[in-house]
């Protein structure tokens, strides 16, 4: 098991925002979260990256336990986080925004031929190397957010709203290398509110609400299973 | 019996600490000696010291705490004017004599009949520098450099601008800087083309030594006059050689053969390991009046001490001998004092009262 | 008759056209969708509408009138309110203030009755509450309303933008992406509650929205943007097979 | 003549203003604090240079090395101490923790230095140069040279070396740096440590320049440092370099054509002008937020 | 329990002013009481401009001079009654807000606290500068009109103003301006005259301040609203809460008599001061009170009230 959670709590304050979640992810798989807004997602996500302290519970990546690692050590240890948002360095061109992605890394080989990559993918961040990141337009800024995210060369990436604000077009284009990615070997851990086309790319899938794991199973099985259409997917 | 406690207020933190300390030194000696000798009545005295910061407000807790707290006899301080004009209408109103070692604005002894003072007040100090610049070195061009927001080196201005005036000659230039600059070239290259004969910066050696270095370094060649502030042995540890010339107005000269004045340097020198600053003389000066007070007094009262000060006549001090006059204001002798080579000052003149 | 005319509107960012001759007229009560690829300048009409930016050319009428060089309080003062891409909601400060704070070109106590407290000052104080909750309670936020707006989920606070902007009692209503973080079913809440409120505040709307179904569902008539040009105007269905429209925006099989 | 003699006055108190601005918006600029401690920091450094000096006999650049490093140390421990608790606090509390940790030194200064002021050892012997009776000295010339070359240097630094990146990714987005595997920890301390040294180096410079030193020192300085930061636009370094050297100007020039009385208003009146014209500073870019 | 605790501090109050009266308080006591009643004053209208309105002024004691030297002036050369002294130092100030606040409100954050700086510097200078105000010697003179009774009374007064018109539609326009300018405007609020009034009724408040300082000391002088003041009333404000009044009156009073308390320590006094000052901060780096009043943390409903939220974002 590459990531492993058992009965994760975490509170905001006094708020109680995930109560006792416990999921797995196996290597090569997508696996998707999905539910209403303020379910706890995000709040997962953070929790995994080490952003957000757990009151209870273990998380566990390629066995080693995250619970006392800072999110620099999580990220060298192979978690990468695309976080809801996208969260770019305005101030920084879109090539040094890259380079922060490859922060820990020193392989120089290894990280130019990453770079390669996010280009082939993006061809559009080749163009615009230069650029501050900034100015760049919702889709544009996304794609630089996943570009970043891949710069580390994770094991296992975790992927929040991705799809949000763009045009149906980029949309598409987001989820088709999303596959793209997994398919190159890279775990992903996919939040979306776009679940119909989440459970479509995705192995797996869970259903979070307030803050609990309701349902789980095989993506195919979710997207078909009455009681997921009528909440998630609108009928 | 138990001792005698007399407060001082100074600003012994603060951007003035320096001047606050130094005259801390002073009074601390002298009431070591007078206790060293028996003390005032047959009882010791003890130094209650209160901080004021430079601050007009605490000054005035500090007077009020020390009046109300601790029940002093009397205090001493505090050593700017402002800041002793803001805590002497709490030791008048209730009715404590209040001795300023160093506060030379005309108002503060104003304030009422328990103020008292043992040093210049700025008319007469700015009086005879500016007649000894008129009369004795025929200057007829002066310009003016004072700190702006010190109210002593702005007040000595005044004077020197309205007595050189009065004697014919003419203010070419009045000049300021901050407290706190270390940068004087824009104001000296200003000076440079005007030619002044003499420049008057009423002030503190911490920033006329600056200023005469950098004179120098700009070849601006004028015949500097300070206050008794320029007396320190930093000036010449600050201002190098450049300092050689300054002409000041000061209370006393080593050269004056002064036995009191004599002890206290080299008392001072062993105690403290420098030689005092005008400063220090002036604390252990207002220390030596005040307890010469106690002792005629013959009691420990405030109204009684009170109305000893007012009845000081001739005491032997540091600074030459202290009467004062009946706006408790000292009657004492001016000297003018030239620095020379080898870190020494020279005697130009005596002014007898 | 036109509640809004834009006519040939331009704006140019430093060197970046983001708008060019832009014409657009809604109807009283219409419900507009206004689509277009990233960038193509959706937002920028919403921030010239209310101010947020001076057009560098062309006019913008509401109710025949001109809204040229007004700030813009003035602008929502004359009947505009709007929500945000990027969530603008007051953080620190509780669900019920940011909808009461909404209220403020309607409150009529002055500075000074407020500060002494004059009898009027204390009644509309609490006509101001029960309004807002009023609001609240439709949204379902009422449980909400003591949060600070910067602990409300994304999807929440979505929601609280859209409360806030009625509060200011619009006759237009500018949504930006109000569906943006909403899972399908929430959408399809959405799609009932903007129907609703047009027929129940009596609105004209114009909304911005990358969710085609719910585009298609909701408006009667859609501006396509790219570029800065409006490169098609009319309803769903003719929109949607749209040839440039496709090419531009939907893509290929465009559902 | 007079004039041109005004204007290097007025560029070499400029340029001293300047260096000290120079660490101050460079940990203004990434961490987004108005650094109060940093004009005491340059004191500790003057001082630290100072016994260096007078006490160890060390030349000119082992002294000024011994007194970047004693300040580099004092800047990373203020950091862990006072400053890094607060990370998650709002700006303004750490605002008031730097005028703590000011005033705290300032008064262990005068406690344990002593209040009076001290002369700084001739390390650096001066030269004087007359220009046809323009008078420029090789100490002017050098705080200049130093200021520039600083500049380029941490300019340099900032924009291309990878933990100059890091900083300023950490400036924009603390927690999407974390996400970046950035220790945002350890790069704020960097930060702190140039910026201290930046303080140390003015600070002896400055001492030289001037031959004075006292545990107030920094007061003035770090108001007008903070001033020129400002002004030059925030966290940008040749604008804290523009924004020091035009701060002098200004000063002399209101005391060349205008009054020494009125200087400092008058020059607060000009730079509130430059800000109200150009509202985010000299260099600073229109700080335009997309709505 | 609300009801309780509130006429436990309205009976400590009366029993105060009965003490006072009875004089069972000695002059030191008293002085430091007057202090901290105008450092309240001062601090709590820093409030409405900085906690409140979100603008970062750091100018303050200018304003108190303003009010300062036109009381004291009005009170040595013409004679006026106390009231209407307290009302026209107060005005004066007002008005300088107004005329200050105008053209510099447009910048923001950083910038606008260097104008608040700067003016609060053009205004010393200015003072140092004309003769009418005694230059550096200061004026003197000053009757000794303010007693702990009328600086308490028009603490109150201010205390109450502000209160009221925090807790009112007009005061949840200033908060929307903190929060977020273009979401206010948005909301059919001008910012730009909130911002004005705001910094011209936090400018009167610290004009009356100043006011009452000058019949205080019966001494003024510039230095006495240098930058540091300023940066004293910044400090207490912060230290206090940000938008919380109640933070106001508990920090300015503790900050004016820490340094009194911590005289006993003679030398390392204000090296105690500082330290406590960064521990202070550092375990309440929110403020002592956050943005609560004292009514909230009672769990008592005002009127409007405030509506903050009783849990913090605590990450
Ligand atoms: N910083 C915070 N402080 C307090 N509560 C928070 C904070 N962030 C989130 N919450 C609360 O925690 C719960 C979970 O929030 P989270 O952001 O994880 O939801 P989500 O599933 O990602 O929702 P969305 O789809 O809207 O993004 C919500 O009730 C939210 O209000
Ligand atoms: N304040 C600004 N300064 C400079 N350029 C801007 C500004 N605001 C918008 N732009 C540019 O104008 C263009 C149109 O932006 P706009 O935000 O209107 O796009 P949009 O259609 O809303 O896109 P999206 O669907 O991604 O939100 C973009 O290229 C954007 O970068
Ligand atoms: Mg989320
Ligand atoms: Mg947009």
């Amino acid at each position: 098991m590459l990531l492993e959670i058992n009965d994760l709590h975490v509170y905001y304050g006094a708020i109680h925002a995930i109560k006792g979640i416990s999921l797995e992810v196996e290597a090569g798989e997508i696996v998707t979260l999905v539910g209403a807004n303020g379910a706890g997602k995000s709040t997962t996500l953070r929790t995994i990256s080490g952003l957000q302290r757990a009151k209870k519970g273990a998380i566990r990546f390629k066995d080693r336990d995250l619970g006392n690692m800072a999110p620099h050590e999580i990220v060298a240890a192979g978690i990468s986080q695309v976080p809801e948002g996208r969260r770019v360095f305005a101030n920084l061109t879109v090539r040094e925004n890259l380079e922060m992605g490859a922060y820990r890394r020193s392989d120089r080989a290894g990280i130019q031929k990453d770079m390669k990559r996010v280009f082939e993918l993006f061809p559009r961040l080749e163009e615009r190397q230069k650029q501050q990141a900034g100015t760049l337009s919702g889709g544009e800024q996304q794609m630089l957010a996943i570009g970043r995210g891949l710069m580390s060369n994770p094991t296992l990436m975790l992927l929040d709203e991705p799809s949000m604000g763009l045009a149906p077009l980029l949309v598409k284009e987001i989820f088709a290398i999303v596959k793209e990615i997994n398919e190159a070997g890279t775990t992903i851990l996919l939040v979306e509110q776009n679940a119909h086309m989440a459970l479509s790319i995705a192995s797996k899938g869970y259903v979070l609400e307030t803050g609990q794991i309701v349902l789980s199973g095989k993506a195919s099985d979710l997207a078909n299973n009455e009681q997921v259409k009528k909440a998630y997917l609108g009928g | 019996a138990e001792p005698i406690k007399i407060g001082t207020v100074l600003p012994t933190t603060g951007p003035i600490a320096t001047f606050g300390q130094s005259t801390l030194n002073g009074i601390k000696m002298a009431i070591e000696e007078i206790n060293a000798a028996g003390g005032v009545l047959g009882r010791r005295i003890e130094l209650v010291n209160e901080d004021t910061k430079s601050d007009a407000t605490e000054t005035r807790n500090a007077v009020a705490k020390l009046i109300n707290r601790d029940n002093v006899l009397a205090i001493i301080g505090e050593v700017a004017s402002t800041n002793t004009l803001a805590g002497a209408p709490v030791a008048q109103s209730q009715g404590v004599p209040m001795v300023t070692p160093g506060s030379t604005n005309e108002k503060v002894t104003e304030v009422g009949d328990y103020i008292f003072r043992t040093c210049f007040v700025d008319p007469y100090q700015g009086k005879i520098v500016a007649s000894y610049a008129a009369r004795s070195m025929k200057a007829k061009r002066a310009a003016l450099l004072t700190a702006l927001s010190s109210d002593y080196s702005v007040g000595l201005a005044n004077v020197f601008k309205a007595e050189f005036t009065r004697l014919g000659g003419k203010i070419v230039s009045e000049q300021s800087y901050s407290e706190g600059d270390q940068d004087f070239s824009a104001q000296l290259t200003k000076l440079r083309s005007i030619k002044p004969d003499v420049l008057y910066i009423p002030g503190y050696y911490t920033e006329i030594a600056l200023i005469a270095r950098q004179a120098r370094q700009l070849g601006v060649k004028i015949q500097i006059l300070g206050s008794e502030g320029t007396e320190s042995p930093k000036l010449f540890e600050l201002g190098g050689d450049a300092v050689e010339g300054i002409l000041f107005s000061t209370h006393y000269s080593a050269e004056v053969k002064n036995p009191i004045a004599q002890r206290f340097l080299k008392n001072f020198k062993e105690k403290y390991g420098q030689d005092p600053e005008a400063l220090s003389a002036l604390g252990y000066d207002a220390a030596l009046v005040v307890a010469d007070a106690v002792k005629r007094a013959g009691k420990v009262d405030r109204k009684a001490l009170r109305d000893a000060l007012a009845k000081t006549r001739n005491v032997k001090v540091v600074t030459g001998v202290i009467t004062l006059d009946a706006r408790r204001n000292p009657i004492k002798s001016v000297v003018i004092l030239r620095v020379e080579k080898g870190q020494k000052y020279k005697l130009v003149e005596q002014i007898n009262p | 008759m036109a509640i809004l005319e834009i006519k040939s509107l331009t704006k140019v960012f430093g060197g970046l056209t983001a708008l060019s001759g832009v014409n657009i007229e809604v109807g009283e009560g219409e419900l507009i969708g206004l689509i277009g690829p990233n960038g193509a300048g959706k937002t920028t009409v919403f921030n010239l509408l209310t101010g947020i930016y001076a057009a560098t050319s062309g006019e913008i009428l509401l109710n025949g009138r001109p809204l040229n060089g007004l700030k813009p309080y003035q602008i929502t003062r004359r009947g505009i309110a709007r929500t945000f891409q990027n969530i603008r909601l007051f953080n620190e400060l509780s669900v019920l203030d940011n909808v009461r704070i909404a209220y403020h070109r309607h409150v009529k106590s002055s500075m000074l009755a407020s500060v002494l407290r004059l009898p009027g000052f204390s009644r509309e104080e609490r006509e101001l509450k029960a309004k807002a909750l009023e609001l609240l309670e439709i949204f379902h936020l009422t449980g909400r309303k003591d949060q600070l707006a910067r602990n409300l989920s994304y999807g929440e606070q979505r929601r609280l933008e859209i409360v806030r902007a009625l509060a200011t009692g619009p006759q237009l209503l500018l949504l930006d992406e109000p569906a943006a973080g909403m899972n399908p079913q929430e959408t399809n809440e959405l799609v009932q509650l903007v129907r609703w409120l047009r027929e129940r505040f009596g609105l004209t709307i114009i909304l911005i929205e990358h969710d085609m179904g719910l585009v298609m569902q909701l408006c009667e008539r859609i501006y396509v943007l790219d570029y800065g040009l409006v490169i098609a105007e009319g309803a769903p269905e003719t929109i949607k097979r749209d040839p440039r429209v496709i090419q531009a925006y939907l893509g290929e099989e465009a559902s | 003549m007079d004039l041109l003699q005004q204007l290097i006055n007025g560029l070499s108190l400029g340029s001293i203003y300047a260096l000290i601005a120079l660490g101050y918006t460079m940990v203004y600029g990434i961490v987004r604090l108005i650094n109060f401690a940093h004009g005491d920091v340059y004191m500790v450094g003057a001082y630290a240079g100072f016994f260096a000096v007078w006490h160890y006999h060390l030349s000119f650049f082992p002294a000024l090395g011994v007194a970047m490093m004693v300040a580099a140390a004092t800047g990373v421990l203020i950091e862990r101490l006072a400053y890094r608790p607060l990370r998650q606090a709002p700006r303004i509390a750490v605002l008031i923790t730097a005028i703590g940790v000011s005033l705290l030194l300032e008064n262990l200064g005068i406690l344990i230095l002593k209040p009076e002021p001290r002369s700084f050892p001739e390390v650096f012997p001066l030269a004087l140069y007359n220009f046809g009776g323009l008078i420029v000295t090789n100490r002017q010339m050098a705080i200049l040279a130093v200021g520039l070359v600083l500049m380029v240097l941490l300019q340099y630094f900032v924009n291309f070396t990878r933990t100059g990146k890091a900083m300023r990714a950490v400036s924009f987005d603390m927690e999407a740096a974390l996400l970046m595997g950035i220790n945002v920890d350890r790069i704020i301390t960097v930060t702190f440590a140039v910026g201290s040294a930046l303080a140390a180096a003015a600070g002896v410079l400055v001492g030289i320049f001037y031959n004075r030193i006292d545990p107030l020192m920094g007061i003035m300085p770090g108001i007008k440092a903070f001033v020129a930061a400002v002004l030059g636009g925030i966290g940008v370094i040749p604008g804290a370099m523009l924004g020091g050297l035009v701060m002098g100007v200004a000063e002399v020039m209101v005391v060349a054509l205008f009054s020494s009385t009125w200087k400092d208003a008058v020059a607060f009146a000009i730079l509130i002008f430059i800000l109200l014209v150009k509202p985010t500073g000299l260099l600073g870019r229109p700080g335009g937020e997309k709505v | 329990m609300a009801l309780v605790l509130i006429l436990a501090g309205v009976g400590l109050l009366t029993a105060l002013n009965i003490g006072v009266a009875l004089g069972r308080f000695d002059q030191y006591l008293l002085g430091v009481m007057t202090m901290a009643a105008i450092n309240v004053i001062l601090t709590a209208s820093l409030n409405l401009i900085n906690g409140f309105t979100g603008q970062f002024s750091i100018g303050h004691a200018g304003f108190m001079a303003i009010g300062a030297y036109t009381a004291a002036m009005l009170s040595l050369f013409a004679h006026w009654p106390f009231w209407l002294v307290l009302l026209a130092g107060a005005a004066a100030a007002g008005a300088a807000g107004l005329l200050i606040g105008l053209p510099t409100l447009r910048l923001r954050g950083d910038y606008l606290a260097i104008a608040t700086l700067g003016f609060g510097e053009i205004i010393r200078v200015v003072i140092l500068n004309i003769p009418v105000t005694g230059g550096p010697r200061g004026l003197p003179g000053i009757p000794n009109l303010t007693n702990f009774f009328v600086a308490e009374g028009v603490m109150v007064v201010t205390l109450v103003f502000i209160y009221n018109l925090v807790n009112s539609s007009h005061g949840r326009a200033f908060l929307a301006v903190r929060e977020d300018e273009i979401a206010a405007e948005t909301m059919g609020i001008n910012t730009t005259a909130y911002k004005v009034i705001a910094f011209s009724i936090g400018a009167g408040f610290a004009g009356l301040a100043g006011s009452l300082f000058a019949h205080h000391l019966m001494f003024i002088n510039p230095a006495s609203f240098s930058f540091m003041k300023s940066i004293e009333i910044l400090v207490m404000l912060v230290l206090g809460g940000l938008g919380s009044l109640t933070g106001s009156v508990v920090a300015a009073v503790g900050l004016t008599f820490l340094p009194e308390y911590l005289r006993q320590f003679s030398d390392y006094r204000m090296v105690l001061y500082s330290a406590l000052l960064i521990v202070m901060m550092l375990t309440r780096p929110q403020g002592l009170f956050g943005k609560k009043e004292l009514t909230d943390l009672l769990h008592f409903e005002g009127r409007g009230g405030l509506g903050h939220s009783r849990d913090q974002k605590l990450d």
